[in-house]
């Protein structure tokens, strides 16, 4: 099953040539890379390379210039934000942004939102698909809260969770509505070494269990370069490198905008 | 046996509320409890669009006037019967919110709350303006009839006005607590919890904000409808600003996002007015805003906030 | 927990019960609201809201029937005067109403405020057979004997008055050109009614341009320029005080010097034209049928120093110049006679047919000349008035007492 | 000692946070706070500034510093550069800068700005800028500045590293060092990367769900695999 | 030609009134970020305590800086006492206070000075009209009064260290006191000087539209348009936005709709063009990352 079809055995998303302004400053200056199925790929680069730029006019938020995003083989370009998560695109936010005054469970349900779709007249009457719907949604939801452990908080509201609680339930969200591509934004912020190497099991896990593909943009060296299958890396909106986790992190360029000596050799 | 009891306690309530005023109130006081069902389903509208979807409206007043000179009207010039005019209403008051909506869309916070307030100004304007005067009566307004009870019941006017506008009032209120439970609810409450993050779940936040708004404005012209059926009259006058504001009021008051809390905002706007010009004749304005501000002042999130807090003490 | 659900939900309900106060008594004599000892009076008012200024005729009238009680009151009987807020919506009059009726039982309701109030209850009062005597409204529809035989208007009506500004005008200056400014609502609309009727076929031709404004208009400034601009050299204000007192001195400011008349609601020295400037309204003309408290011309009247005798003794800290104060205790007064002319049959019927039934009846704060006079088929008690004009110290009546 | 705390406790409303620890920042030091999301390390540096409720005791510089608002905190010579960052994103690079020297009325602003310049070459190109608009390093640049424009005493960082590439990460801590060494301000830091808060750090505490299960010398802790292994997870 | 000039003229004159009332609803936004419904009752009443020393004697210029200390204080006070303890409460019931206080305001001042029109001095004198005849010598006065308050007001933002923190605080208050600004005392700050500011407004509006308790009721709503429409995030802007929507309100009441219609026409006008620049004419956009 797979929308807009004709190039279906291509790679899950293809990004050509993308530029994007604000006013006078270019954040990206034409980027091109792919990521296939199945696929966990890193994008890395220096603050204000365009990392979280290009992470936006890919998940919509910001419309680009010039160039083509490709989904499954159909453009993204001029498609309504909201219908991202209907194609199959999920993602996390920076620094978390879930509905702070609802509970774990209801903020996953969100997640859920355009898998079902009865309206306003059918919600107030309670029709019988409503409530079938409801129900299908009860069942996921459940497995979810196993996985990612989260069964024991899913009825508090969610502003009173610690930090690293709120980012699972943050990845739980996304996860509920059955993406084919997860877009993570630096899910390994704020988690110190025994957490990132939870999170490193995590991420395959998810990969294995739910088929789906990764963009992870991560400062984590350690995490990036473990977890990836291929690696992008950025500066002032240009892509540097592009390739295997082990070509990148030894090419000079990466090195010099990014890495530093010191953490090259030490993530190698 | 404790829970069961909590979980019914609407069924519970609404049977009590039927029962011992009719039996027990004289007409006058009925009537003011007719009152209380009326502003209930009003400040019902006002939470759905503000307090579970953030767009904060100060002038739903105009809504209820929509609805109340509707059902006026087709009483009037066409002789409908009273209780087939509240679809009629409902359809009207929700493309009217409908349209309100749209400037929503684009004005955030401060910007539709101050926009909507300078509609509930207006409103009394336009419901005098020359072109629309052969239907509404101009500054005169319209004088309406009281509905007698059906089937020959053997209750009076008073006690069956009283029991039609808590029915419908109940049939809101299962509507709104049934919309705001599910999927949609959970959809408008994140609307205004966090709109980058609702959008990227796949929530069209122009449909949503403009339906919301839509529903919303649908009960407070329902209630607006039942009002100008309680009242038997209509005019400009009777729709000025300082119904949105009592409206927002009664809100507040019983708290936000929360269906039951309306209820008390209901009785908090019909009855504080009264209680405030029994203490002073000369200024009852002032007493009336002492009251309200103590009563924020000692529970900022309404009485369902208060209560909310107690529980989770207890 | 659950108990604590239930009983918030009492206490709700309870909530309703307390605001009423118990359940009326059963009545022990024929008519509600009076017993061999008092008559109950109702009366709504805008104590609150936009029109709280009128709520001094709420308060003067508690103190008339004091002075009435302290007097001996009427009929072996004192009055028990129970007057309630209804800030100025008719929504709220029909409830305060309602509780006057049916739960404080009174025998008739007095001078309730306000036009859209009025009409909100008139139906009600009239299936119920309760006399809602002397309405505190100047509009036109306050006369209905055939369809609302228990309502009853007290001032003049502002059509009428209108309609002598009019005949004026035909009379002196035919050619008059007329701009007419007036408040967008009932009130204002009724002078257009006035002039059509005084001008007939001729209102066309000569009212050259009209411009309303709305209560919660800050200034009128704009629609004075906007009237002069349109060629007028007549000029008629049906506006609250307020913006009668903008109108005078913005007509003034823009040298602009029109046949000047305005409405007799605003023809208050003390809260119009002192405002104004006594210098800046000199011409302005209008109609009286009160006397005015701040006007000079009544210092050593007889009549008025009865009223400042009885303010004096009864509302000691009142602002003297309020001629809301000196209407009160016109119709006060003329409550009063109705209730003697009772005799000792104050039932509601008996109370309407003597409404309904004063002649003559001469009220000290009135007009010299003006008299009281209702039957079955005349419900306007005030029909008098007399034109007026503005000298610069006082208003200077002239021409006869006119009535319609 | 610069700052010592004393059977310190810390409760959001019902939640208590910290279970009284005791800990102390040397003159001239640097102090390391490390710990698992949870443990309390951001609460502690908020405890502090009187940002939480707090028992127990609190001196600073000799003086008992608790229980007094969080902008005479500050006044007294204790910057904090919050989680977060707290960048005033509506104003412009200039307006914050100049809010960091709010408490100032010394004549040397003016100098202390050309060194921010010098130190954080960026912010004299973002100047004019609105804040909101720079990237995450950029805002921690000017977050730092912010608070040494204060000319603290005791400087606290929370997660300096947070959301930033590694580069720019070796360059904030190499930033902490000089601050340290040339300009003498104690540091107390809270950072997840243990392995680079223990580079820079003299000392460091290690807190558990509230409680301080370990402190030491930093170079010692460093040095003992078992309790990098069992505590830090590296 | 004049009958329009006439117009152009007069809507300026009022534009001015709401232009002075816009502009302590900036000051208190932009010290707060909230807005104050009971601002236009607060200045009413200011009005009142400087017609009272007046009538007292105290000569006009003594009884104004007097009034204004009084109105600072009776802001500050108001903040004090009740806006610190809802410091942490939903907005909705910052809101609900506001309406409070309104209504308070407004029938305290009908219980103390009654409801009785009160002419209030000018300090321009009365004298004949200026500019051939278009403007009074009080609309002058008062418009250049409200431009000095607009001064001061926008270098008070733009320069003081003060005025910095005021807006700081506002954004951000944790951040503030982190850089050593007592926020309680900005917040204390920003009220007062809105209720001052509102008072000046206050006693240039009465003259020209006279005193009474309701006096500020249809000025005050005109004023969050004129706000709204320059954007309230700047002072320039309300300025300008109270001009605006006087002038536009005079003309299109006297050539395009009728003057019934006056205030929905203003209505429409303002959402038009919130709609199309939502920050209004004058206010910044903040960008902010994602």
């Amino acid at each position: 099953m797979s929308v807009g079809t004709g190039r279906d055995d291509g790679d899950l998303l293809q990004v050509q040539d993308v530029i994007m302004r604000f006013g006078g400053i270019v954040a990206l200056a034409g980027v091109s890379f792919n990521v296939g199925r199945r696929q966990i790929c890193g994008l890395i680069g220096p603050n204000g390379s365009g990392k979280t730029t290009l992470f936006n006019c890919i998940s919509g938020i910001y419309r680009h210039g010039s160039g083509d995003i490709r989904f499954e083989g159909r453009s993204l370009s001029g498609l309504a934000r909201h219908r991202m998560a209907g194609l199959g695109i999920g993602r996390t936010f920076q620094n978390v942004a879930l509905f702070n005054s609802m509970t774990v469970r209801d903020n996953m349900l969100v997640g859920a939102h355009h898998l079902a779709h009865s309206g306003f007249v059918a919600a107030m009457l309670r029709l019988p698909a409503t409530r079938r719907e409801e129900a299908a949604m009860q069942a996921t939801l459940d497995e979810l809260l196993d996985l990612l452990d989260l069964r024991a908080v899913a009825e508090r509201q969610v502003s009173s969770l610690p930090f690293g609680t709120r980012k699972r339930v943050e990845l739980a969200r996304a996860l509920i509505g059955r993406p084919k591509l997860l877009l993570l934004d630096e899910p390994a912020g704020g988690l110190n070494h025994t957490e990132v190497e939870e999170l490193e099991r995590l991420l395959r896990q998810i990969r294995a269990h739910f088929d789906l593909s990764i963009l992870l943009v991560e400062h984590h060296m350690n995490l990036v370069m473990r977890v990836s299958d291929s690696v992008v890396a950025l500066e002032f909106g240009l892509k540097i490198a592009d390739g295997t986790p082990e070509a990148v992190q030894r090419e000079p360029e990466v090195i010099r905008a990014y890495l530093g000596e010191t953490e090259a050799v030490h993530a190698a | 046996m404790g829970r069961t009891l909590l979980r019914h306690w609407p069924l519970l309530f609404l049977a009590f509320a039927a029962v011992v005023p009719t039996v027990a109130l004289s007409n006058y006081q009925l009537f003011q409890l007719t009152m209380v069902a009326v502003y209930a389903v009003a400040i019902l509208g006002l939470n759905i669009v503000t307090g579970f979807n953030g767009q904060i409206s100060l002038g739903h007043g105009a809504f209820y006037a929509v609805g109340a000179y509707v059902t006026a009207i087709m009483m009037d010039k066409w002789g409908v019967p009273y209780w087939a005019t509240l679809p009629v209403s409902a359809l009207i008051c929700a493309c009217t919110g409908f349209l309100v909506g749209l400037p929503a869309l684009r004005l955030g916070g401060l910007y539709l709350a101050l926009t909507t307030f300078a509609l509930a100004v207006a409103t009394p304007q336009l419901l005098k303006y020359k072109l629309f005067e052969g239907w509404t009566g101009g500054v005169q307004g319209i004088v309406i009839d009281k509905p007698d009870p059906p089937f020959g019941l053997p209750i009076n006017a008073d006690q069956w006005l009283y029991l039609f506008s808590l029915a419908v009032a109940a049939v809101m209120f299962l509507l709104a607590a049934n919309l705001v439970r599910g999927r949609i609810g959970r959809a408008m409450m994140a609307v205004r919890d966090q709109p980058t993050a609702a959008e990227a779940m796949g929530i069209d936040l122009a449909m949503f904000k403009t339906r919301t708004f839509a529903v919303s404005a649908m009960l407070t012209g329902i209630a607006g409808s039942l009002g100008a059926i309680a009242i038997q009259f209509v005019a400009p006058d009777s729709f000025a600003v300082f119904l949105s504001i009592t409206l927002f009021v009664g809100l507040v008051v019983g708290g936000v996002a929360s269906i039951g809390g309306t209820i008390f905002g209901a009785f908090f706007i019909e009855f504080v007015p009264n209680l405030a010009e029994q203490v002073s004749k000369a200024a009852p304005g002032a007493v009336y805003g002492i009251i309200l501000i103590a009563f924020l002042f000692l529970m900022p999130g309404g009485l369902a906030g208060a209560l909310r807090k107690l529980l989770r003490l207890a | 927990m659950q108990r604590r659900t239930l009983l918030s939900t009492i206490g709700l309900s309870t909530l309703g019960a307390m605001a009423g106060l118990g359940r009326p008594g059963a009545a022990d004599a024929a008519t509600p609201g009076v017993s061999a000892t008092e008559i109950k009076i109702g009366n709504t008012e805008a104590y609150s809201g936009p029109a709280s200024a009128y709520g001094a005729i709420g308060h003067g009238l508690v103190a008339y029937f004091k002075m009435v009680n302290d007097q001996g009151g009427v009929g072996g009987r004192k009055i028990n005067f129970i007057t309630v807020d209804d800030g100025y919506s008719p929504p709220r009059t029909v409830e305060q109403t309602r509780r006057l009726v049916e739960q404080d039982g009174v025998a008739f309701i007095l001078n309730a405020l306000g036009t859209p109030n009025n009409t909100a209850i008139e139906k009600y009062m009239n299936a119920k057979k309760v006399p809602q005597l002397f309405v505190a409204t100047g509009a036109d529809k306050w006369g209905d004997y055939q369809h609302y035989h228990w309502t009853m208007g007290w001032q003049p009506s502002y059509r009428i008055e209108a309609a002598v500004y009019a005949k004026d005008i035909l009379a002196n200056k035919p050619g008059a050109k007329i701009g007419i400014l007036y408040q967008n609502d009932d009130f204002g609309k009724d002078y257009i009614a006035g002039m059509q009727d005084g001008l007939g076929a001729k209102f066309k031709a000569m009212v050259v341009k009209t411009a309303s404004y709305e209560v919660t208009d800050p200034t009128i400034d704009s629609q004075i320029v906007t009237l002069q601009g349109a060629g007028a050299d007549t000029l008629l204000v049906a506006a609250t005080p307020k913006f009668a007192a903008q109108a005078i001195r913005k007509v003034f400011d823009i040298n602009w010097k029109p046949l000047f008349f305005m409405t007799n609601v605003s023809s208050s020295v003390g809260a119009v034209i002192k405002p104004a400037g006594f210098d800046k309204a000199v011409g302005v003309t209008t109609v009286g049928y009160a006397k005015d408290p701040t006007d000079a011309a009544w210092a050593n009247d007889a009549g008025m120093q009865e009223w400042r005798g009885f303010m004096a003794k009864y509302m000691p800290n009142a602002d003297l110049s309020d001629a809301n104060y000196v209407y009160a205790y016109g119709v006060g007064v003329t409550t009063m006679q109705v209730l003697r002319q009772c005799g000792k049959d104050f039932s509601r019927a008996n109370i309407m047919k003597q409404a309904a039934n004063l002649h003559d009846l001469v009220v000290p704060t009135l007009l010299p000349g003006i008299k009281i006079n209702t039957s079955p088929t005349n419900y306007h008690p005030i029909r008098q008035m007399q034109l007026q004009k503005w000298n610069g110290k006082t208003w200077e009546r002239f021409g006869q007492i006119v009535g319609a | 000692m610069l700052l010592e705390a004393v059977g310190l406790r810390a409760a959001y409303g019902q939640s208590k946070v910290l279970h009284g620890i005791d800990f102390t920042v040397r003159k001239g030091g640097v102090t390391a706070l490390l710990g698992a999301n949870g443990a309390g390390k951001t609460t502690t540096l908020r405890a502090i500034c009187g940002m939480v409720r707090t028992e127990g005791e609190l001196r600073f510089e000799g003086q008992r510093i608790d229980g007094r608002p969080t902008e005479a905190i500050v006044a007294s010579g204790i910057a904090h550069v919050p989680d977060g960052r707290g960048t005033f994103m509506e104003l412009s690079v200039e307006e914050n800068m100049r809010l960091g020297a709010y408490t100032r009325r010394d004549r040397g602003v003016a100098a202390d700005f050309d060194r921010m310049f010098t130190m954080f070459p960026k912010l004299r190109q973002r100047y004019r800028q609105q804040a909101g608009t720079l990237s995450g390093g950029e805002q921690q640049m000017l977050a730092i500045a912010r608070a040494l424009l204060l000319r603290p005493r005791l400087l606290l960082l929370d997660e300096p590293s947070f959301g930033l590439a590694p580069l720019i990460v070796q360059e904030i801590f190499e930033i902490m060092r000089r601050i340290n060494e040339a300009d003498g301000v104690s540091i107390l830091v809270v950072e997840q990367n243990a392995s680079m808060a223990l580079a820079v750090a003299d000392h460091a505490y290690l807190l558990e769900t509230g409680r301080i299960v370990l402190s030491g010398p930093a170079a010692d802790i460093r040095r003992d695999e078992s309790v990098r292994r069992a505590y830090l997870g590296y | 030609m004049d009958g329009l000039l006439h117009q152009v003229f007069s809507g300026l004159a009022t534009g001015g009134i709401y232009a002075s009332v816009a502009l302590a609803l900036v000051m208190i936004y932009q010290a707060t970020h909230h807005v104050n419904f009971a601002q236009g009752e607060m200045a009413m009443f200011s009005t009142y305590i400087a017609l009272t020393l007046i009538q007292a004697g105290v000569p006009y210029w003594w009884a104004f800086a007097i009034t204004l200390v009084v109105s600072f204080a009776i802001g500050a006070v108001i903040q004090r006492v009740l806006m610190t303890p809802m410091a942490n409460a939903p907005v909705l019931a910052s809101v609900g206070i506001f309406i409070g206080l309104l209504l308070m305001f407004n029938s305290c001042a009908g219980w103390f000075f009654g409801y009785t029109l009160k002419p209030f001095p000018s300090p321009f004198g009365e004298g004949k009209p200026m500019l051939a005849g278009y403007l009074s010598r009080h609309e002058l006065g008062s418009t250049a009064v409200t431009l000095a308050v607009l001064l001061s007001v926008w270098a008070f933002f733009r320069f003081t260290r003060l005025g910095l923190a005021m807006r700081a605080a506002a954004y951000n208050p944790a951040s503030s006191r982190l850089v050593g600004v007592n926020v309680d005392r900005m917040l204390a700050l920003g009220w007062g000087l809105a209720a001052a500011i509102g008072a000046i407004a206050g006693m240039m509006v009465a003259h020209v539209v006279f005193l009474e308790p309701n006096m500020m009721s249809g000025v005050l709503l005109y004023a969050f348009a004129g706000a709204l429409l320059g954007g309230i995030t700047s002072p320039m802007g309300a300025v300008i936005g109270g001009f605006v929507v006087g002038v536009l309100e005079n003309l299109g009441g006297a050539y395009v709709v009728g003057a019934e219609l006056k205030l929905s026409l203003a209505l429409v006008i303002i959402v038009a063009v919130l709609v199309i620049k939502p920050s209004g004419l004058f206010g910044r956009t903040i960008v902010s990352r994602v």
